[in-house]
């Protein structure tokens, strides 16, 4: 073959195999974001249908409290879940990072939450937290009549409730991706700093966790998706209540549609989500997958 | 024929309700496919109608009667059943027209509404009454009276589950037994959002700050877990349709004496008839699509309706029925469906969206003590104002 | 003189696994050791427990006359280069030399003085806001250097700090590291496999295997006077050639081949027996050079490597390969038939059995 | 020190798992009664025979079971297909680049923080459109449609950190696109195929809304009938029988989580995270 | 002699970044070539150019005469070996051997046989049931080149196949692929930035500087007449001594010095102005024999460096470092005066600006 091969069909097999990849990320994620954008400037009911109404379901959704009460439970729930469990991920990572004893044992519990839905975890979770049989009742039983934690029941705390239940879940994974970061630090690193006599806290905080930005990154993508998609843990603990004091969007959107057929309203929603979503996503997208490429 | 029927009846009377449709419909050769999702119609209805948007329906589902269908027969997804109803002469064993007209479009009969449910009812525990040593109230002034004391026993004067659904329908219940049926009407049928901010509906908001007050001490979600309160006696009453009724019989529980009910809250004996009606999606399968007839048939015969409602504890939808086991709070209402103290429900006459607006704001104001009465009645004549 | 450095009935063990045996070793003030083996013989791990890094199962370890065997890596004295150089990625060239001195809550004004110092001596004052991902493979040594130096320390500890690094710039920081050395005047030990590095910077060798010290001393006598056949092996590219044979008073016979050893300076008194002859190639002319040596045998060239600077050339004597060194001009055929000739006083007999030196 | 805290995290980790277990073994009385953290006084196995074989939903009392086969046949094919694509994706974007590859992969990845809900209405109308709304094989293209973006990240991090010089050694052996898959890469990845499995076994196992919405109830996963046995409330809670019937939903997933735990943090650091 | 590899106007771009530019180059028949630079010069990329493992941007190649270009590496008669080996870890060692020929559809007996016949050359025929987990370096190295002997294939590429070696095993590795070349007298392309391995392998040299080829020619061209001063500088361990100077009628003047130029072999006739002169520190002889060569300077040793076989010395002449090479026996102490005398016959002279050999 003397002649340049048309690029078309260069790579062909790989392109082949791609189809699936392609056909998901623009028919599936693309052309249902896109649909679903369109879909939210109609005044659609029950089923979708092209009767335009313009901004308006965007007018009411922002005037809406509970969905402004769930994008501020996301929020409080987000920041929240975040850190706690990137922070209490970290910690149990670096300690069974010391060379201990049974640590598949340590790791096995540790992750084991995972293994469990959302529905079970709010379930059990619910009912650990019920002030009638749970946590309270057990303290009040051994003596402590005044003792108050029903936080499922206070407006106020109900999202940390559901905090509770979600890190619970959650933390585990967040284990295992850390101490797999760990693991892949050079040792020489750990001897550096002890030479030059740096606290082991700080070898974490200033050495090791820039070093483990690529797990961070991993990290982030997979609780940040989780964290959007807040729904079944809500619904199972505490069905968005007392009130509306534990209302998530996701919950918000699959209500509108479905319960309130109003689909427009949910499809305004759903868009509002997705516009948050690229907005954080593209820079980061863009610098992890645009530019770079591998020497 | 086997036909697939999905609903959300799963609660223990619901479900020995169920059973017995299944009995009939099975004893004409067919075959009941029981599919039931648990979980309230929340759950249930966007697992129904992505079924029947996606090509793949089943034989026959439930629906609240009233608008959430709706769309669904005006795309063409369900098929008509008037044949059957003209045959058989359902117009004129009704018991009451509208549970027809809102099966009705374009002159199809379209459902087959299978009870009626009110939902103007208060439930008493007898056992808590006794216990905190004052007699049964009789109507809502003496029941909220009562509250103190009751709580001096220990017990949570008023049941009410945690979902948004039980506050609204609660607050309904007021508009209509505390305000009367014009309120109620200029309401919710003719939503003017002038009367609905104006002062009549003040003394009902001031009812509905009293009634989450004594509601406040109860920690169950669901509405039959409240209903058991009652029936332990942990609670003085819980208001609820009369679909509590069925919890009260699988408890083994006798009106009268283990417990009491007051229709309209005692003081305006109007009722609501709601209920739910059995859909048919159109069906390209010609033997299914003659068996959905038969069930149709099968639903609204006289044996099924007795047998149906006895279990789920609603009244039937024919007028022509002979109750003698009705109980004592059965009757009642039936006397009053008699007198023609009848109002449409509010499933009929709002949409499902202006109703989960409703139901956000009853559940905000339930659960949110800082809510003053002022605040909630403003913003529920802006959604009248909006409702369509 | 005080050692710089004593290790005292050194033992260490992985679990069941012993590393080092029992290993004593005393380093001079200024003295530039270097610990040379192949690979697993336990000169990381001894140089770890000379740094703390390690805690050691037995023993003693004295540094500067202070016996440090349970002290912290960092309040040693010692300064440490990584073969990796474990350079903290995420922070500049000064911030990696500062890092340590700030922890210790060392004085900003001394901080920046001893930093300006090290960054002279390693000329790397350019560099000091990089990070270390944009500097070459030989800037980032020298950070790595800096590191130990900015320390002011006493003892340096080198593991293999050059053997990341290509042909070219091994040589050439090499030498820095020598000057620096001579610069400095400060204890060093350094961990290395290739004999080059070790020959020309220590100014003692350990020669390690499996966890003990086979040979301790200058470059020249473990050159000369390897004290058993591993060391003579593995120093030296190529390796010394050895006759197989048997030593009587007529002198050294393998198979077909007897000459004298007359000249040997055995370390014992002679002894006779059954011996390895290892003579370098190095130590075997060619020509006419050879006719001047008491031995002298004749062979067939059969591999020639032309280094520029001189030629390897394998020649085929008997049944047996010998190297020979021959001048980088020598340009011998495959084939050619060589005189060679040797004399015995530069070789290196070995006993049979304990492979010691005679 | 390290230990202390790790058995008191552990403790904490593992007291919902008491509390379930211990419930799901008393009775309703004792339940009534006491207190959650106490163990059964008098054990019985009566809530897991109820949440196996007895629980009605409407009109089926049988429980758990009739749900056990419909899981494991979307889980096992579902599980496979969605590797099997998200792993090709991974090798095709880790060893063969091709022009634009990386923007589809970067709308996967922002597909991955798609909320499922939004998503529920389109996908009915393709499944439609595509004439396979209601069968197994729609539900198990959702399931993979829905696996892809995390699982394709995972591969393509993986792949890219398999040394590319094996991958031209292979090229120069004559093997192409199939046959270094297969031969080559296959066999190498066997960590990272544990920990696909892992999150993929969960996910689809524990799924109930997909299970539901796009398959008949002759295939409804186990775990509508636990939604079902959880939430159709006959008065009472029946905690034990909730309990036992989590247990009993949850099992799969554990198992697997307890014999494959070690390769999971081994995949893991085997290069999933090296992004 | 059609040549086994002709590349014609090879272009190659990584997006913006042109690393092949417009490079010509023939390889005979059974020739060893190879390509030496230093890091990121573009070696590997040219190898991967002409296995068909990279897409080149512009130009043309020919492998036995038939144009390649945009031929799978598979179908190019080429058999890879790499610098990290790439063996299959799941195969086991036949396996490795057996993947392409089976890939190829080549008869069963036909493998048997050609395994057989590698395996017997490169003497591992007791390892062909392990993986390559359970080999040495050096045995993973031979089956790394037992993938490409079985292919039985015209052309082999080496990528760097010994720098993940140390340097004992080099050194004998080195050798074996000399004697592989010998027996099988295939065409063998191969990458190295070690000199020592380009010197004593190849028939002839390409060295490479920022992907151009600078100077192509035998190891002793290269080695005694390097085309430029990249060059010289970079052949030859420690590297060529230069003096910065000028070149007229009375010889070379550098500041202080000067001498005579006579003997010296002039590429294109006599020049004078700016200009490098460049004699290679082996070429400079101490001590008496100093006395016999027509440049005589004198120097202070600095640094030295004894390598047991030779020793390094570094004089300081004026303002100048010079190496010399010596004989190993020759312990010069720092401070030492040092005479020194070489022939410019065997110099090296650079003009200033181009930097071209004169
Ligand atoms: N943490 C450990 N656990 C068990 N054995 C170990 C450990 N570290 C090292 N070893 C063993 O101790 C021996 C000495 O290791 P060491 O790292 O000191 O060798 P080395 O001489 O530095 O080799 P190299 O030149 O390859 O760096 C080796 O056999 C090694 O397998
Ligand atoms: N995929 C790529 N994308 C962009 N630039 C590249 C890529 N691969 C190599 N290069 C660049 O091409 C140049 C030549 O690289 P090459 O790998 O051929 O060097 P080399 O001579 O083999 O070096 P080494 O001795 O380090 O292996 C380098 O500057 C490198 O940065
Ligand atoms: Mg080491
Ligand atoms: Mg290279």
């Amino acid at each position: 073959m003397s002649t340049r091969p048309s690029r078309l069909f260069h790579n062909m097999n790989a392109k082949i195999a791609s189809v699936p990849m392609v056909l998901t990320a623009m028919v599936v994620f693309l052309g249902g974001s896109i649909w679903t954008v369109v879909y939210s400037f109609t005044d659609s009911k029950l089923l979708p249908r092209e009767k335009w109404v313009g901004l308006d379901q965007y007018e009411r959704l922002w005037g809406t409290n509970r969905w402004l009460v769930s994008i501020e439970n996301l929020a409080i729930y987000g920041v929240l879940s975040l850190i706690f469990s990137l922070v209490i991920g970290f910690v149990l990572a670096a300690l069974m990072d010391q060379k201990i004893r049974f640590e598949d044992v340590f790791r096995t519990i540790f992750l084991y939450p995972f293994a469990l839905s959302f529905i079970v975890t709010g379930l059990v979770w619910q009912w650990l937290l019920n002030p009638d049989f749970g946590v309270q009742n057990v303290i009040r039983g051994i003596g402590f009549e005044s003792f108050t934690f029903d936080p499922l029941y206070d407006a106020d705390l109900a999202i940390y409730g559901i905090l509770f239940a979600g890190l619970w879940q959650g933390t585990g994974l967040v284990m295992c991706l850390m101490l797999a970061g760990l693991r892949g630090i050079d040792e020489d690193i750990w001897k550096a700093a002890r030479v030059d006599g740096i606290p082991a806290w700080k070898t974490y905080l200033f050495i090791v966790i820039p070093m483990m930005r690529p797990v961070f990154i991993t990290t982030l993508v997979i609780i940040t998706a989780g964290i959007v998609k807040l729904y079944d843990l809500v619904v199972a603990q505490t069905g968005g209540g007392p009130g509306i004091a534990t209302e998530v969007p996701a919950k918000y959107v699959y209500d509108m549609m479905f319960q309130a057929q109003n689909l427009g309203q949910g499809f305004a929603a759903s868009t509002m989500m997705l516009v948050s979503v690229i907005i954080i996503l593209i820079p980061w997208a863009y610098l992890e997958f645009g530019g770079k490429r591998r020497g | 024929e086997d036909l697939e029927i999905t609903h959300w009846w799963t609660s223990g009377g619901e479900a020995a309700a169920v059973a017995e449709f299944a009995k009939a419909f099975d004893a004409t050769g067919n075959k009941w496919v029981d599919g039931a999702i648990a979980g309230s119609g929340n759950t249930a209805r966007p697992i129904m109608i992505s079924r029947i948007t996606g090509g793949d329906p089943m034989a026959a589902t439930q629906f609240n009667h009233g608008r959430q269908a709706e769309e669904l027969v005006e795309a063409g997804l369900m098929r008509p059943i008037t044949e059957v109803a003209e045959a058989e002469g359902w117009a004129n064993a009704i018991a009451a027209p509208g549970l027809l007209e809102s099966c009705t479009l374009d002159d199809e009969l379209y459902c087959v509404p299978v009870n009626i449910h009110s939902w103007q009812w208060l439930w008493l525990s007898n056992k808590a009454y006794e216990e905190a040593g004052i007699p049964v109230p009789k109507n809502w002034a003496e029941f909220v009276a009562s509250g103190p004391k009751l709580q001096e026993a220990g017990k949570v004067p008023l049941a009410m589950g945690k979902q948004p659904w039980q506050a609204a329908g609660a607050f309904k219940v007021l508009v209509l037994s505390l305000g009367g049926p014009e309120l109620y009407t200029k309401v919710y049928d003719e939503k003017d959002s002038e009367v609905a901010a104006g002062a009549d509906m003040i003394p009902i908001w001031q009812a509905a700050d009293e009634m989450r007050k004594l509601a406040a001490g109860s920690n169950v979600q669901e509405w039959n877990q409240a209903t058991n309160l009652v029936i332990t006696g942990q609670a003085g009453g819980q208001i609820m349709g009369d679909w509590a009724q069925g919890e009260f019989q699988m408890a083994n529980q006798v009106a009268g004496t283990d417990y009491t009910c007051l229709p309209g809250l005692g003081d305006q004996p109007y009722l609501s008839t709601a209920g739910d009606a059995i859909y048919f999606p159109l069906l390209s399968d010609d033997a299914k699509s003659a068996a959905q007839l038969e069930l149709a048939s099968v639903l609204f015969s006289s044996e099924a309706q007795l047998a149906f409602n006895a279990k789920k504890g609603s009244l039937p939808v024919r007028k022509d029925l002979d109750l003698a086991e009705a109980n004592d709070c059965m009757r009642q209402g039936l006397d009053i469906l008699a007198k023609g103290n009848i109002v449409a429900d509010t499933d009929q006459l709002i949409s499902p969206d202006t109703n989960t607006q409703i139901q956000d704001l009853m559940i905000q104001f339930v659960s949110d003590m800082n809510m003053t009465p002022e605040d909630a009645q403003a913003r529920f004549a802006e959604i009248i104002a909006d409702a369509d | 003189m005080e050692p710089s450095i004593s290790i005292r009935n050194l033992d260490l063990s992985f679990g069941a696994v012993s590393v080092l045996k029992d290993l004593n070793l005393d380093i001079g003030q200024g003295e530039f050791l270097v610990l040379l083996g192949s690979s697993g013989c336990g000169k990381s791990t001894l140089l770890n427990c000379i740094a703390g890094l390690l805690d050691i199962t037995d023993g003693q370890i004295f540094i500067g006359g202070r016996n440090v065997t349970w002290e912290e890596p960092s309040k040693r004295g010692i300064g440490m280069v990584f073969q990796s150089y474990a350079l903290y990625p995420q922070m500049t060239v000064e911030g990696n030399l500062t890092f340590g001195l700030k922890n210790a809550g060392v004085p900003k004004t001394e901080i920046a003085q001893r930093v300006a110092r090290a960054a002279k001596i390693l000329q790397i004052e350019p560099l000091l806001n990089r990070k270390p991902a944009a500097l070459s493979g030989g800037q980032r040594q020298r950070v790595a250097i800096g590191r130990a130096l900015v320390r002011d320390v006493d003892v340096f500890l080198f593991d293999e700090p050059l053997s990341n690094l290509d042909a070219k710039l091994r040589a050439d920081l090499r030498v820095e590291i020598k000057q620096l050395h001579q610069t400095l005047d400060n204890t060093m030990i350094y961990v290395t496999h290739d004999q080059i590095e070790a020959m020309t910077l220590a100014d003692r060798i350990a020669i390690m295997r499996g966890g003990l010290i086979l040979q301790l001393g200058t470059p020249d006598e473990i050159y000369t006077r390897p004290a058993n056949k591993y060391v003579a092996e593995f120093i030296g590219s190529p390796s010394m050639n050895f006759f197989d044979g048997h030593l009587d008073e007529s002198g050294f016979t393998a198979k077909d081949i007897n000459f004298t050893v007359d000249g040997y300076d055995f370390a014992n008194g002679r002894k006779h027996g059954p011996a390895w002859f290892g003579i370098r190639p190095e130590h075997i002319l060619t020509g006419a050079e050879a006719e001047t040596r008491p031995v002298r045998l004749s062979g067939t060239a059969d591999l020639v490597e032309p280094l520029g600077s001189d030629t390897l050339v394998r020649l085929r004597v008997g049944d047996r390969l010998i190297w020979v060194r021959m001048d980088g001009r020598s340009k011998p055929a495959i084939g050619d038939q060589i005189q060679i000739g040797f004399n015995p006083a530069r070789a290196s007999i070995f006993d049979k059995d304990s492979e010691e030196r005679l | 020190m390290i230990y202390g805290t790790l058995i008191v995290v552990a403790l904490y980790y593992l007291l919902p798992l008491y509390v379930m277990v211990v419930t799901s073994l008393k009775g309703m009385p004792e339940i009534r009664m006491g207190n959650i953290f106490a163990p059964p006084v008098e054990i019985t196995f009566q809530p897991w025979v109820k949440a196996w074989a007895e629980a009605c939903t409407g009109l089926n009392c049988d429980g758990l079971s009739r749900g056990f086969w419909n899981s494991v046949q979307i889980t096992v094919p579902s599980v496979f297909l969605s590797i099997a694509i998200a792993s090709l994706n991974g090798y095709a974007l880790a060893n063969w680049r091709f022009k634009g590859a990386n923007i589809f992969f970067t709308i996967l990845i922002i597909g991955a923080f798609i909320p499922y809900q939004v998503m529920l209405y389109p996908i009915v109308i393709l499944l439609r459109e595509a004439g396979l709304y209601g069968s197994l094989t729609g539900l198990i293209i959702v399931h993979t449609i829905f696996g892809m973006p995390i699982l394709t990240l995972l591969f393509r991090n993986y792949f890219s950190s398999v040394p590319e010089e094996l991958f031209k050694a292979a090229r120069v052996d004559g093997a192409g696109f199939w046959g270094i898959y297969f031969r080559i890469m296959l066999p190498m990845s066997l960590p990272i195929f544990v920990v696909a499995m892992i999150l993929q076994v969960t996910g689809i196992w524990n799924d109930f809304l997909f299970g539901v919405v796009y398959t008949r109830p002759e295939n409804y996963p186990m775990t509508v009938q636990l939604n079902n046995i959880v939430n159709s409330v006959q008065g009472v809670k029946e905690y034990n029988v909730n309990m036992a019937a989590t247990l009993l939903t949850g099992l799969v997933p554990l198992i697997i989580y307890f014999i494959s735990g070690k390769l999971f943090v081994r995949g893991i650091a085997a290069g999933a995270v090296k992004g």
